[in-house]
């Protein structure tokens, strides 16, 4: 075999190598190596200059290999592959040596950190001798998007994407869009009433001809990858004809279930029917049957009062679920957050008193369209004289959610805010750290200050009920005071969590979860919106908590990646995949059954294994399977995983 | 022998996390007789960060812990703040030479005493001690419920001991010894 | 056990998952033996027996293979498959001869960098009470009766001699 | 014949003789064995620990050291017994200084600590082997409308205990099963003052008012209590508690031993039940 | 007429099958006898160790050895047989892979004679005498080979030009050589004298999908004779191993035990099947898969049993690095 020329390029990342490892001692080791032609160490191999040193050595020297260590492949393997490639070079003639991550960031002793460095480049060289030049792949893009999650961010990249003239599939688990948005009444810093902002976008999503909405539903398969996503989606039956209801109400009001059922939209502070209008401004303004609680459909008995009541004669008990399948270009994950059950720290009385309630609970309750009216209520219908709102209950804490949840100090001052404004009671709230972070919040906070809210830094530590009445015990910190507070209602701000599902959507997307159990961005500071899965795009707090306008901002940011895709109308993926060397193949059949994507199929008359490279993601499972050693997973065979072990291990 | 306050309170098992305190009082809010104390539970973190040693351990607060674990419950930090307070009162312990309180220094007395001795408690035995030690006119304060118990079988007057006393006074020297370097 | 044994570690990593949870390592600055060296693998699916035994071939002390935790996999089902061959390979290991602590499969996220860093330190902790890897080259004295019997001229003296010793 | 290792504690040979009494009888009536752990010690409760923290493991320990190897799970029926021996064997995990210190000491005092058993507390034992299905079929005379609230203590719970250290639940299933009326009461877990009561009264004296206010507000008619500790603050002080606050009623503070026992038709004698400082006949009048 | 075939058949640690098996050539050892003098034949013919060292070096046209190499003197022989050998042929599995002999390598020296002079019941040795290489008897100094750690093939100890595969090989396989040697036209150096692929691709047993819920041993269950025999839960050693044996034993219905060694493009013949099978166990997590794979009696003596000395960690050259 013709002896190669490879360029060795050690990277100091300013510091944050060289500052462990000894990038000179590990460039001049190298150089010895035969067939190393170039052996150089520079500041920063990512930036310009050093990108431009190695095209020119490319150019000058004839390079035909390069090895660069440096960051993790993770980072910038695309920019060096690039950097070849604008050299005349084939990207994949290259291999980096992740001497950041793995080795000067995680050793104290220098010493052991350039042995260990020098044994990585060993084996990146060693191994870039055997790589093969790939033509990378490209594939055409489907130019549809699947948004999954109907809340305010998933509205917005919807109509987004839509605007720009491209179908989308907007796809919400429950019955109306708005998410927890929708359930708001007042939004910080501006006091704009949630409805009034949130509503023309469900509008526009109802109306947009390039948005088919898709409520009930939820995907429960997703086969293909970027540009040529097929999903699964199921659809629940709501037992109306959409076509023919027309959002009147009448069946609500007939029904013999009325005011029974807990209504999850007021947040358990009313009770529904089973069948129902989900609220006033719901998108799509249409009725839904309840069929864990209808008593025709649980029980197969029931005067059936609804549909004598309905008169567009919309009710159609014999629905059922339908499959759609959609093929997309890319998906965006909007799916948004739970909120923490309270009952999970019974030391608040949530759930045994009768006046502590969550968050959301008083968002209802200050809602015109609410349980209340608007009016905010004692359960037994008076007013309350004081009210104590209780932040980080369920954030910051090693017990429940280390993170902290973000938006719950404003609206905690928000909720302040309504209390005085609705009915001038005494409010106390309990905070750790008062966090305004957002353009316009500190002035709002100012503004609550000042109309006489009391802030007692110290976290509230339980609710008590003493002689009848609520008493919130804290200690005043500022005070150095243990104090009880009593109190007539107390509002618990709980931290905002992973949705209950959010294990079983990510297995499904083939995405994975960091340690709080939120979706996984590709890097936390530089890509939070997209994903390691290429053409899979996260947006608002399904990927951590966060307010409305981030969110929205999220919502742009993922329709822009789907644009992206869709405007190039290719796309690159993957090129590494599978072959089989028919001559070598006996036509045992192993591999086949361990291909998950159905890629090697067996040829009846050759009685061959063969693969299709188009479909095959190269996870290189059947190479490792095959008794003959016929199959070969480009960029990863045998050869070159050897080689780079016993590099490594010199 | 330690940098501060601070290192010494972590170098103890229990006290590994006191730094990560971020002052929120839940520990206060939790502590069913912090109403009654100068420096609360939360007050004492920050005193021991601060360094100001002889504060804290010449303090009475220390001892109106009734151990109920709430703090350490509910600390939002893992902070096992139970523990430290038995740490301190360790310390207290072995450097006060006087402490104010005579109810509770007789008291822990009494009970050491005993249980260093014959390694069982007997409380009508107890009480009196604690009272000879503190003030012979206690007697008659606990006198009454002392009467009750007696008439309803509740109080034995044998002074009750393990059989391996020599093990029992051994171990707990060595534990002395060892604890004390 | 000499106490300057530094064992020298072979760790395949699936892209997708371990490799990015030891790059978490990295980014939080977690501290970790040196012992280890990494190698890329696209998918833990894609680690067979063969390059366990070049790594031993080559002198490793020990072996450590970690992929995506199972329901996790970037390829849906890649790591059932590892986690399939993980038992057999392990019996196969210690039947010639390599000790248990030389080999582990575990899984690690892309969340569990700290982990990752602990996984690490046991394992050069429990090779280290269990001593470097000796190759299975034969004790010294094999050798040194090969040089004996070796070269031809050696062979060639013992003709003169009429009759070979055949054997020192 | 299920055997259990028993500890029972300084308390039970003295001032909570009625509690060893409704152990021994209601244990018995279910054929289970207690063999008493051979010389065992005081376990120190929350004094020792403060004085010095290797002797705070040293006492339980030896308990643990004394008991025999693979003859059952360790019951305990106080609770601060209960939390001093489960926390030293987590301590000994958790702590290398703690663990050598204890082994060391021991290796000179011929006591080994191979083979603890595993510490539980009685009603644990009574909740999770015996279970609630065996308790209902035991029952011959129901508590009917017997109203009470169940008091867990705090060390049952905390820290390592086994019911939710802020609403237990394994005492109100249990006196249900027995036919009582359990009424909601918030302070299940409070604490009771323990030794404060002795060195600084005032403040163990609001501590058990707040107890006993509370659960005269919600109309009970008994404390059911799992600790002699409690059982001693709750009932004793209650004259000195009703003057300081003016008070008025007193509560009859007993062991969920007590009512298991009456349940299963033991007899109020046999139980000690008429040990108690704050008599509780008038509110057993129903029952017997 | 051309001068006449030398060759010489050796046999290191070896069970004879393969002498044996030259026989098995039934009238063929006939032309072979005509085309060849057998100049060396140990098991056939006496021979001296002068007689091996008088010979010119290249005077052997062609020398057969079978068998591994387990103690000096097998070493030595193939030495000084090489140095005087135009082509040297690993014949058999145990000269190409080990054999069953390099199954030893499971243990060593030490463990070998631990079992034989002292643990076995019957052995009585109270003074522990062990086998040595020099022994004064009233002859004088007796010098005996060494027994080596581990058992090495024939081309870790010297340099091979073709193998034999086969335990034995078969009269075909045999004759397919000595006709190649014979009429000159050589394949090239370090050719397998077989197929290249696995037995799988001549196998006429149906094949449907591979999966293995049970581990069976050959004497558990009667196979089916139609179907393949690892979809049946015998560990057919047939995916891995090189065809040219004609089927012998999978057309009598017992699993291939893979006597014919890794087929072309395999490197590790144990390593690779182990990972075959393994895939396609039935199992979905980690406790049912350690339970399966706890039915399989012997991983290692199944899918080594040929070719321990060539597995990766015993692959080396002898004394060499």
């Amino acid at each position: 075999m013709s002896d190669h020329k490879i360029g060795v390029y050690v990277c100091h990342c300013g510091s944050n190598i060289n500052g462990v490892v000894n990038c000179a001692k590990v460039t001049e080791e190298i150089g010895k190596i035969g067939e190393v032609v170039v052996a150089k160490d520079y500041k920063y191999m990512c930036s310009d200059p050093g990108q431009e040193m190695i095209k020119n050595d490319i150019k000058e020297k004839g390079l035909d290999r390069v090895v660069i260590a440096a960051c993790s492949p993770r980072m910038h393997e695309p920019t060096f592959r690039r950097a070849l490639e604008g050299a005349g070079l084939n990207g994949y003639l290259l291999e980096m040596a992740n001497i950041r991550e793995h080795v000067s960031w995680v050793t104290k002793d220098k010493e052991e950190a350039t042995k260990k460095a020098l044994s990585l480049v060993k084996g990146a060289v060693k191994r870039v001798k055997l790589h093969e030049p790939i033509e990378e792949r490209e594939v055409p893009v489907t130019n549809t998007t699947l948004v999954l999650g109907g809340g305010i961010s998933g509205i917005q990249a919807a109509l987004q994407v839509a605007e720009a003239g491209h179908k989308v599939y907007l796809i919400e688990q429950k019955q109306y869009i708005g998410g927890n948005m929708a359930k708001f009444d007042k939004t910080f810093p501006t006091l704009d009433c949630a409805a009034c902002i949130l509503t023309p976008k469900m509008v526009d999503v109802g109306q947009s001809p390039n948005i088919e909405l898709y409520t009930s539903s939820e995907v429960i398969k997703v086969d293909g990858y970027v540009g040529n996503f097929t999903v699964t989606v199921r659809e629940k039956p709501r037992y109306i004809n959409h076509d023919k209801c027309t959002g009147c109400g009448d069946c609500a009001s007939a029904c013999i279930m009325k005011n029974r059922i807990p209504h999850e939209f007021d947040e358990g502070l009313s009770k529904r029917s089973a069948a129902y209008i989900p609220f006033p401004q719901a998108v799509p303004l249409k009725a839904v049957i309840d069929d864990g609680n209808c008593l025709f459909l649980t029980r197969k008995k029931c005067t059936l009062a609804c549909v004598k009541a309905c008169g567009a004669k919309a009710i159609n008990f014999n629905q059922h679920e339908t499959i759609h399948e959609f093929k997309v270009g890319s998906i965006i994950l909007a799916t948004g957050f739970d909120l923490f059950d309270a009952k999970r720290a019974p030391q608040y009385g949530y759930g045994r008193y009768a006046n502590v309630i969550n968050g959301l609970q008083f968002e209802r309750m200050t809602n015109a369209s609410g349980p209340t009216s608007g009016h905010i209520t004692l359960a037994d219908g008076t007013e309350p004289k004081s009210v104590a709102v209780i932040h980080c209950v369920g954030s910051r804490d090693e017990n429940y959610n280390k993170y902290c949840s973000r938006v719950c100090c404003m609206s905690s001052v928000k909720f302040a805010h309504l209390v005085k404004d609705h009915c001038d009671a005494e409010v106390y709230e309990f905070y750790i750290d008062m966090r305004t972070f957002g353009k316009g919040y500190e002035e709002f906070y100012n503004r609550v200050q000042e109309e006489g809210v009391h802030f007692v830094r110290g976290k509230g530590a339980e609710v008590a009920q003493i002689d009848g009445r609520l008493v919130v015990i804290a200690e005043d910190t500022l005070l150095g005071q243990y104090r009880e507070i009593p109190v007539d209602m107390v509002i618990l701000n709980t931290a905002l969590e992973p949705r209950v599902d959010a294990e079983k959507v990510a297995q499904t997307l083939g995405i994975s979860r960091s340690g709080d159990g939120f979706f996984m961005e590709s890097h936390i500071k530089l890509d939070p919106v997209t994903t390691t899965t290429d053409g899979i795009y996260l947006a608002g707090c399904c990927q951590s908590p966060k307010d409305i306008p981030d969110s929205v901002a999220q919502g742009s940011a993922a329709a822009a990646q789907s644009l992206a895709i869709i405007a190039t109308g290719k796309v690159k993926i993957s090129p590494i995949s599978a072959s089989i060397d028919s001559e070598q193949c006996a036509g045992c059949r192993i591999c086949i059954g361990l291909c998950t994507y159905r890629a090697i199929k067996l040829n009846e008359e050759t009685l061959r294994a063969e693969i299709n490279e188009a479909v095959c993601k190269g996870c290189g499972t059947c190479a490792a399977g095959c008794p003959s050693g016929a199959i070969r997973v480009s960029h990863f065979n045998d050869d070159q995983l050897l080689a780079q072990i016993e590099g490594v291990l010199a | 022998m330690f940098k501060d306050f601070t290192s010494e309170i972590m170098s103890y098992p229990g006290g590994e996390k006191i730094t990560a305190c971020m002052q929120c009082g839940t520990c206060t809010g939790s502590c069913p007789t912090s109403h009654a104390m100068q420096y609360t539970p939360r007050r004492l973190i920050s005193l021991i960060r601060a360094n100001q040693r002889d504060t804290v351990l010449q303090s009475l607060d220390i001892w109106k812990c009734a151990s109920c674990y709430s703090c350490t419950t509910r600390c939002p930090r893992g902070i096992k703040f139970t523990d430290i307070m038995y740490i301190l009162k360790n310390l207290a312990w072995k450097e006060q030479s006087k402490m104010e309180n005579k109810n509770i220094a007789g008291f822990y007395n009494a009970f050491q005493g005993l249980i260093e001795k014959r390694g069982r408690m007997n409380e009508a035995e107890l009480i009196m001690k604690y009272s000879f030690q503190t003030n012979p006119v206690k007697l008659l304060e606990f006198a009454p419920l002392g009467m009750k118990m007696l008439l309803k079988g509740r109080a034995a007057f044998s002074a009750p001991s393990v059989r391996n006393q020599v093990q029992l006074q051994k171990i707990m020297k060595l534990a002395q010894e060892r604890g004390g370097e | 056990m000499s106490d300057n044994f530094e064992p020298k570690i072979l760790g395949i990593l699936c892209n997708w998952c371990s490799y990015a949870g030891a790059d978490l390592a990295g980014t939080s600055r977690l501290k970790y033996p040196a012992n280890i060296r990494i190698v890329k693998v696209m998918c833990s699916g894609r680690v067979e027996p063969t390059l366990i035994l070049k790594a031993f071939q080559e002198g490793a002390d020990g072996v450590l293979i970690s992929g995506c935790h199972p329901g996790d996999c970037h390829y849906v089902d890649g790591n059932i498959k590892t986690l399939r061959r993980t038992p057999l390979v392990a019996r196969l290991l210690t039947q010639i001869g390599i000790e248990p602590e030389r080999f582990k499969q575990v899984w690690v996220s892309a969340s569990e960098g700290e982990k990752f860093g602990k996984i690490v330190e046991q394992m050069v902790e429990d090779i280290k009470k269990v001593g470097p890897y000796q190759k299975k080259m034969g004790d010294q004295l094999d050798v040194v009766m090969h040089e004996v019997a070796a070269s031809a001229k050696e062979a060639a003296a013992a003709e003169e001699k009429g009759g070979s010793n055949c054997g020192s | 014949m299920v055997a259990y290792q028993y500890y029972p504690g300084c308390s039970l040979h003295a001032s909570a003789r009625d509690y060893d009494e409704s152990v021994r009888g209601v244990l018995g009536h279910l054929a289970i064995k207690l063999e008493e752990v051979p010389d065992w010690n005081c376990c120190g409760a929350t004094i020792t620990p403060s004085l010095n923290q290797l002797q705070s493991q040293i006492l339980p320990a030896r308990n643990l050291a004394l008991a025999a190897e693979n003859r059952g799970d360790l019951v305990v029926p106080c609770n601060a017994c209960y939390m001093s021996l489960k926390k030293v064997q987590h301590n000994m995990v958790k702590y290398k200084e703690i663990r050598e210190g204890v082994i060391d000491i021991f290796s000179q005092a011929g006591l080994s600590l191979t083979g603890m058993p595993e510490v539980r507390h009685l009603l644990e034992m009574i909740m999770e082997d015996v279970g609630l299905a065996k308790v209902k079929e035991m029952v011959t005379k129901p508590l009917k409308d017997l109203k009470i609230v169940s008091y867990s203590g705090c060390q049952l719970v905390r820290p390592l205990g086994f019911d939710d250290p802020e609403d237990p639940q394994a005492l109100d299933q249990l006196m249900e099963a027995l036919g009582a009326k359990v009424l909601p009461f918030s302070q299940k877990s409070h604490c009771c003052g323990s030794s404060l009561m002795t060195t600084q009264p005032e403040l163990a004296f609001k501590m058990v008012d707040s107890i006993l206010e509370e659960a005269k507000k919600v109309g009970a008619e008994m404390v059911v209590v799992t600790c002699p500790m409690c059982q001693l603050n709750l009932d004793a002080y209650q004259g000195q508690i009703n003057n300081k606050f003016n008070r008025t009623g007193q509560l009859p503070i007993i062991y969920f031993t007590q009512l298991m026992g009456l349940a299963m038709g033991l007899s109020k004698s046999q139980l000690g039940i008429q040990r108690g400082i704050v008599s509780s006949n008038k509110a057993l009048e129903k029952i017997v | 007429m051309a001068p006449k075939l030398q060759l010489a058949i050796y046999w290191a640690a070896a069970c004879g099958g393969c002498d044996v098996a030259i026989l098995d050539t039934d009238e063929k050892i006939l032309n072979i006898a005509e085309a060849a003098d057998i100049v060396l034949w140990p098991i056939a013919m006496d021979f001296k160790y002068e007689d091996i060292y008088k010979m010119e070096p290249g005077s052997i046209d062609v020398c057969l050895f079978n068998g591994a190499i387990r103690t000096s003197e097998q070493e030595e022989l193939a030495k000084a047989l090489r140095a005087r050998s135009k082509f040297m042929i690993a014949f058999g599995a145990c000269a190409a892979w080990g054999g069953i002999p390099s199954l030893a390598n499971l243990t060593n020296r030490e463990g070998i004679f631990n079992t034989v002079y002292k643990e076995t019941a019957t052995t009585i040795n109270e003074e522990d005498i062990r086998p040595d290489t020099n022994y004064p008897g009233p002859e004088g100094e007796l010098h005996l080979p060494r027994i080596y750690d581990r058992v090495w093939s024939l081309d870790q100890v010297v340099d091979v030009d073709y193998y034999v595969p086969g335990c034995p090989p078969t009269p075909e396989t045999i004759w397919t050589a000595i006709l190649a040697i014979v009429t000159g036209n050589l394949p090239p150096k370090g050719t397998v004298i077989g197929g290249t692929k696995s037995l799988c691709d001549t196998c006429e047993r149906e094949k449907t999908e591979k999966k293995i819920t049970q581990f069976k041993r050959p004497f558990e269950i009667i196979a089916d004779p139609k179907k393949c025999l690892l979809e049946q839960g015998l560990v057919c050693c047939g995916p891995v191993t090189r065809d040219g044996c004609g089927h012998r034993c999978t057309n009598n219905n017992m699993p291939c035990r893979g006597c014919y060694g890794p087929s072309e493009k395999v490197s590790d013949q144990g390593a690779k099947l182990l990972n075959a099978i393994a895939s396609i166990m039935d199992v979905k997590d980690e406790k049912s898969a350690q339970e399966l794979a706890a039915t399989w009696e012997d991983p290692a003596g199944t899918v080594y049993r040929f070719s321990l000395a060539k597995s990766l960690i015993y692959d080396y050259k002898k004394g060499g690095e």
